[in-house]
């Protein structure tokens, strides 16, 4: 036994980047664009931390040489927050943590549902730049609210919109057309973000479908890297900014609450 | 150096524990699912994130960090509150190992209402912290730290359950043995040495700010096991011949720290930041190393090393 | 942000320093050439081994020890006492940068002795250290920590002694901020803070021992930092209003962390440890990074940085 | 700047080994043999700690595959410590420490007084083995406290002895010897370890003659790694330790103290 038991692991703390560009991808949804390699994988994320406003997790959207961002909806104080910032202005970045998506499966279905879509994109550039065919079914309350319609035209890749008012696209959601997909695609494996109401949609279609399936959930996170449990899910105790926040669809079966309730940052369950 | 099997079981309050390792409070102890988990991956024993009589929200984020072997954290007792905690404590058979119960209050009184209100039978016993460097309204920041306040806390808890009672102090004071024993005099069944350390800050020199959303925090990790080591040993000195049991807790991540810490005194240990320092199976890694170092220095059973730094 | 050349001298007592780097008593600080080798690897400022009234051998080797980033020791004090200290130290124009006195006693009367005794004018400055955690009769084992110790100690230095005076303090005292202003009405020039923390203890799992001849030490190095960062802030709070400086002591290695302890508060930083950590050339290492810091986020002098952690 | 700007240093702490076999050398000097491959060159030193004894330096004197020795003549309360255990007693071991020999040179000749022979019989068997031409001289007050003649005959290693009683070998100094040696053998550089005068006496010869040099010096030393400062040697400031133990003629003479004095644990200065 000596001191070298165990690897030394990287610190856990925020490095401040500067903002290098700020998109407007829908209404109240920005794209972040920072310098640096975070050698992230699709489905991870990272605490941004903006000092005095606090910490929050957020999925990698984009991942390019030399740059990557993140795609926020704005939905609170946090955001708020980030909304009034610009190019030039610095966050704290840390991570990227968690579990990514695994990329596997030759025709691959990808359905996002609101910010959900957000690490979406970055799966779909990657998958599909590693020679797998993939479909994409987002959708969003209103027209104004979809994002990425340039980016994936821009990429090649299928992309079917869904929106409650019809304002674009299929009016519905984006899971009536995911059916679609897995009866015309011969789709292998479904890779879905978004509310936990649309998840267990999708899960309920894959399921029945027999398609293999994953999917990344959303906890209240605090420490983002395994040690606090805020965003320990019920049934089998696993951490979401750790074991996941990508599940398969058999995992999501272990997990009890799913579909269910939520905590919220003090641990008191909330319905979903 | 004769070979034997090594026995890694402890008896704790009339309870056997198969291996001296507990969680400790505030790592992953949020619901019972989690330490149901925790066990599973091997520890001895499990202790709930701290519950208040009200919920709380906690500090803001960032609330733990890390920079080599030191973590730093002001989470700031989050958690749901007394009413809903005990809808989450429920059944704990479940978890298959002790469940140790953790209660914070402001003073005695809030303390004896939490001790009578909260706890079950199911718990195997209930510690409690006075000793957070880091949370306003409680521990050393409430001046929970001193001999007079640690006496009258354990009393109030002792007088308002039946349950096993385990003070957790501070290192963070001159008079370490002078607290331990008033936790004795009041009545304790054990302690649990050491709370976090310092407090620390970090501070982002880009930002030029402090990280922590409450500025400080305590410090935990492997960079602080010296300090819970001469805690350890400070208090088994005080308290010898009370014959109380010592957790020893702070910067355990190997078999070896652990064994550190019983030879200075400490009759089981407890793990947090490890769970990061070397993921979550530490507690299986830790017993194989124990094991391995018993066997290959003559030990068979944790009972034979405990305080033999002493000597 | 602009680039512009980044300048690293301070002026402290009324002195220039080429850098804010101090060399902290206790390391290589035994003989004039040693101080020389140190000057000569670029500290601003160097600070002599402390030194008592009779000679000292000290404790028992091992007497420093280290771990990943924590190094420990319990040298306790040795030193050839206040006459051979006399001739070794003089002449001390040689060491080519401003040379602190370090001295040490069991109370006020005996430092006010050591003061007016011991003290050339060819010194910069001298320093009291009232800190140390592990040796008999010195520091916090003499009860020198507290408040009323600390204005007692201080005036009777003072009084005998027309040098710029230094009082280090501790962390591991409870009332720092309290500390520190005792030292302000005392009459201090300035307060160095931290000496190191704890004490901390290592046991040899094999030998079943503390390693340590004197078995507890005070733990210095990369992981106290956070401690050092807060103590610093908590001080700057403290004094703020007096215009007293802050030497800034504890863990620093970069020079990223020697700008964490002046954005906290200090205006000029100790180093130790870090000569094992990084090697002797880690003053101009750190000299380095500090200007490479500065030039690129646009600070021109150290005194721009001072405190700003705090606004 | 990040959190690696410079490398993880080995933990500074004795480990404990097993005394696998203890060796009489000569009166009042035993040989300690531990298992173990601790890396060192020639003229490097460990910290030998014995709990409640103390600590000490001790420079190797042996290493081979798998195991290692030092060497240690009786001289105090340590050494007497020391000369009480026996083979599966344990002792801490700490280091090695210091800059060794360098091993340069295609003929040389190792001058050792006392136990100041010890390292230089390492020393002898690297160099020889490196393909160098190696004398030795070495002296002691009788023919007891000579050590290892067997040993270096054993590696063919050509030595010379002298005993101050003249019970063994040339009666006198073992730096007589080496004014022979340099003479007849052609000598390219020597090293030298043994007390301070016969060093003094072997740089005044190596000078005189023009030949490089090393000698390995001893100080009191606390740490054994740098930090305390009790190893300073006036004049330069080096570290008996760290720059230390070995120092090159040329370096010798910045050493004011060298010949002089030395200092105590306390730091007084002792004169030699
Ligand atoms: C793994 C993961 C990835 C995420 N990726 C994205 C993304 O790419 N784009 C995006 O816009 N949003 C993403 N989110 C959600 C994002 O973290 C929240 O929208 C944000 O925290 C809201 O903060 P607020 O103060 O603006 O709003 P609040 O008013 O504080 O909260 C609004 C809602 O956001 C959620 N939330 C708040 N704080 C947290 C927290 N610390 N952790 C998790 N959820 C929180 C709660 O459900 C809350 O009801 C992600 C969340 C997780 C867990
Ligand atoms: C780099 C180095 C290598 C050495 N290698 C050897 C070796 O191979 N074999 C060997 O027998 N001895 C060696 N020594 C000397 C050895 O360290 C001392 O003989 C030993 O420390 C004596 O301890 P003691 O308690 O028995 O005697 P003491 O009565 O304490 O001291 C006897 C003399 O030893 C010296 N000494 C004592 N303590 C120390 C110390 N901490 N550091 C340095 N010198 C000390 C002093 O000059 C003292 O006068 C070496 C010393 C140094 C510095
Ligand atoms: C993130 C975090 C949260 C903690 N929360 C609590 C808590 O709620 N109650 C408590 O008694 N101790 C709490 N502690 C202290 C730990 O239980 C433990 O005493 C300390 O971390 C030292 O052990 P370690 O070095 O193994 O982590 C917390 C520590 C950390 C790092
Ligand atoms: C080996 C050693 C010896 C020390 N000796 C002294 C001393 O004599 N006087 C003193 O005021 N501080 C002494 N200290 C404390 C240091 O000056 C410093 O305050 C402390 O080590 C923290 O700084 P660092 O982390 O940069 O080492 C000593 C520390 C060490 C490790
Ligand atoms: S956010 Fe802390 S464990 Fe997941
Ligand atoms: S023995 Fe400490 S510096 Fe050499």
């Amino acid at each position: 036994m000596n001191h070298h038991e165990y690897e030394q692991k990287p610190p856990e703390r925020p490095r401040m980047h500067g903002i290098e560009d700020v998109i407007e991808e829908a209404l109240d949804t920005n794209t972040y664009w920072f310098k640096g390699e975070p050698g992230a994988k699709p489905g991870q994320f990272v605490m941004l931390w903006v000092p005095g406003a606090g910490q929050k997790p957020f999925g990698i959207s984009y991942q390019e040489k030399g740059r990557f961002a993140v795609t926020v909806r704005k939905v609170g104080p946090f955001t708020e927050e980030l909304f009034g910032m610009k190019a030039g202005d610095r966050v704290g970045i840390q991570g990227p943590y968690g579990r990514a998506f695994s990329c596997k499966g030759k025709r691959v279905a990808l359905v996002g549902g609101g910010y959900g879509t957000a690490p979406l994109g970055f799966l779909a550039e990657v998958m599909s730049a590693g020679g797998s065919k993939v479909f994409v079914s987002t959708g969003a309350a209103s027209s104004r609210y979809l994002m990425f319609r340039e980016r994936f035209r821009h990429a090649k890749i299928k992309a079917v919109f869904s929106t409650d008012d019809g304002s674009f696209g299929h009016r519905g959601f984006c899971t009536d057309c995911l059916t679609g997909l897995l009866e015309t695609e011969r789709i292998d494996r479904v890779y879905s973000c978004g509310p936990e109401a649309m998840l267990r949609e999708v899960a309920r279609i894959c399921s029945e479908q027999g398609v293999d399936a994953e999917f990344s959930l959303e906890r209240y996170l605090k420490c983002g890297f395994g040690v606090c449990g805020s965003c320990s899910l019920d049934g089998t105790g696993w951490r979401v900014c750790k074991e996941g926040p990508v599940f398969t669809l058999q995992e999501l079966g272990m997990i009890t609450e799913f579909g269910k309730y939520k905590r919220d940052g003090s641990g008191r369950r909330m319905s979903i | 150096m004769s070979k034997v099997p090594a026995n890694l079981t402890i008896g704790l309050f009339g309870k056997k524990l198969r291996n001296p390792l507990i969680l400790a409070s505030g790592f992953l102890g949020v619901t019972k699912s989690s330490l149901k988990n925790v066990a599973q991956n091997g520890a001895g024993a499990v202790t709930i994130k701290s519950i208040s009589r009200e919920p709380r929200q906690g500090h803001k984020p960032p609330v733990v960090l890390t920079n080599g072997d030191v973590m730093i954290n002001a989470v700031g007792y989050s958690n749901p509150g007394i009413e809903e905690a005990k809808r989450e404590f429920s059944g704990l058979g479940d978890v298959g190992v002790p469940v140790i119960a953790s209660i914070i209050g402001e003073d005695a009184r809030e303390l004896g209402y939490m001790a009578k209100n909260f706890l079950s039978r199911e718990f195997a016993a209930v510690e409690v912290p006075l000793s957070c460097p880091h949370t306003p309204g409680y521990g050393l920041l409430a001046g929970q730290g001193t001999p007079e306040a640690t006496l009258e806390i354990t009393k109030a808890v002792k007088g308002s359950t039946s349950l096993p009672v385990i003070i957790k102090i501070s290192a963070n004071v001159q008079s370490i043995g002078e607290v331990a024993k008033a936790a004795v005099k009041g009545g304790a069944d054990a302690i649990n040495v050491t709370n976090t350390i310092g407090p620390g800050m970090f501070i982002d020199v880009q930002a030029r700010k402090p990280v922590l959303g409450f500025g400080v925090g305590g410090l935990s990790g492997p960079a602080i096991k010296p300090i819970a080591v001469r805690c350890v040993f400070d208090v088994y000195e005080a308290v010898r011949g009370s014959g109380i049991p010592i957790i020893g807790t702070g910067g355990v991540t190997t078999g070896q720290d652990a064994v550190e810490l019983i030879m200075a005194g400490a009759s089981a240990v407890g793990i947090g930041s490890a769970i990061h320092f070397r993921g979550i199976e530490v507690f299986r890694q830790v017993c194989g190393e124990m094991a391995g170092f018993m066997e290959s220095e003559g030990f068979s059973g944790i009972k034979e090393m405990v305080g033999i730094a002493h000597d």
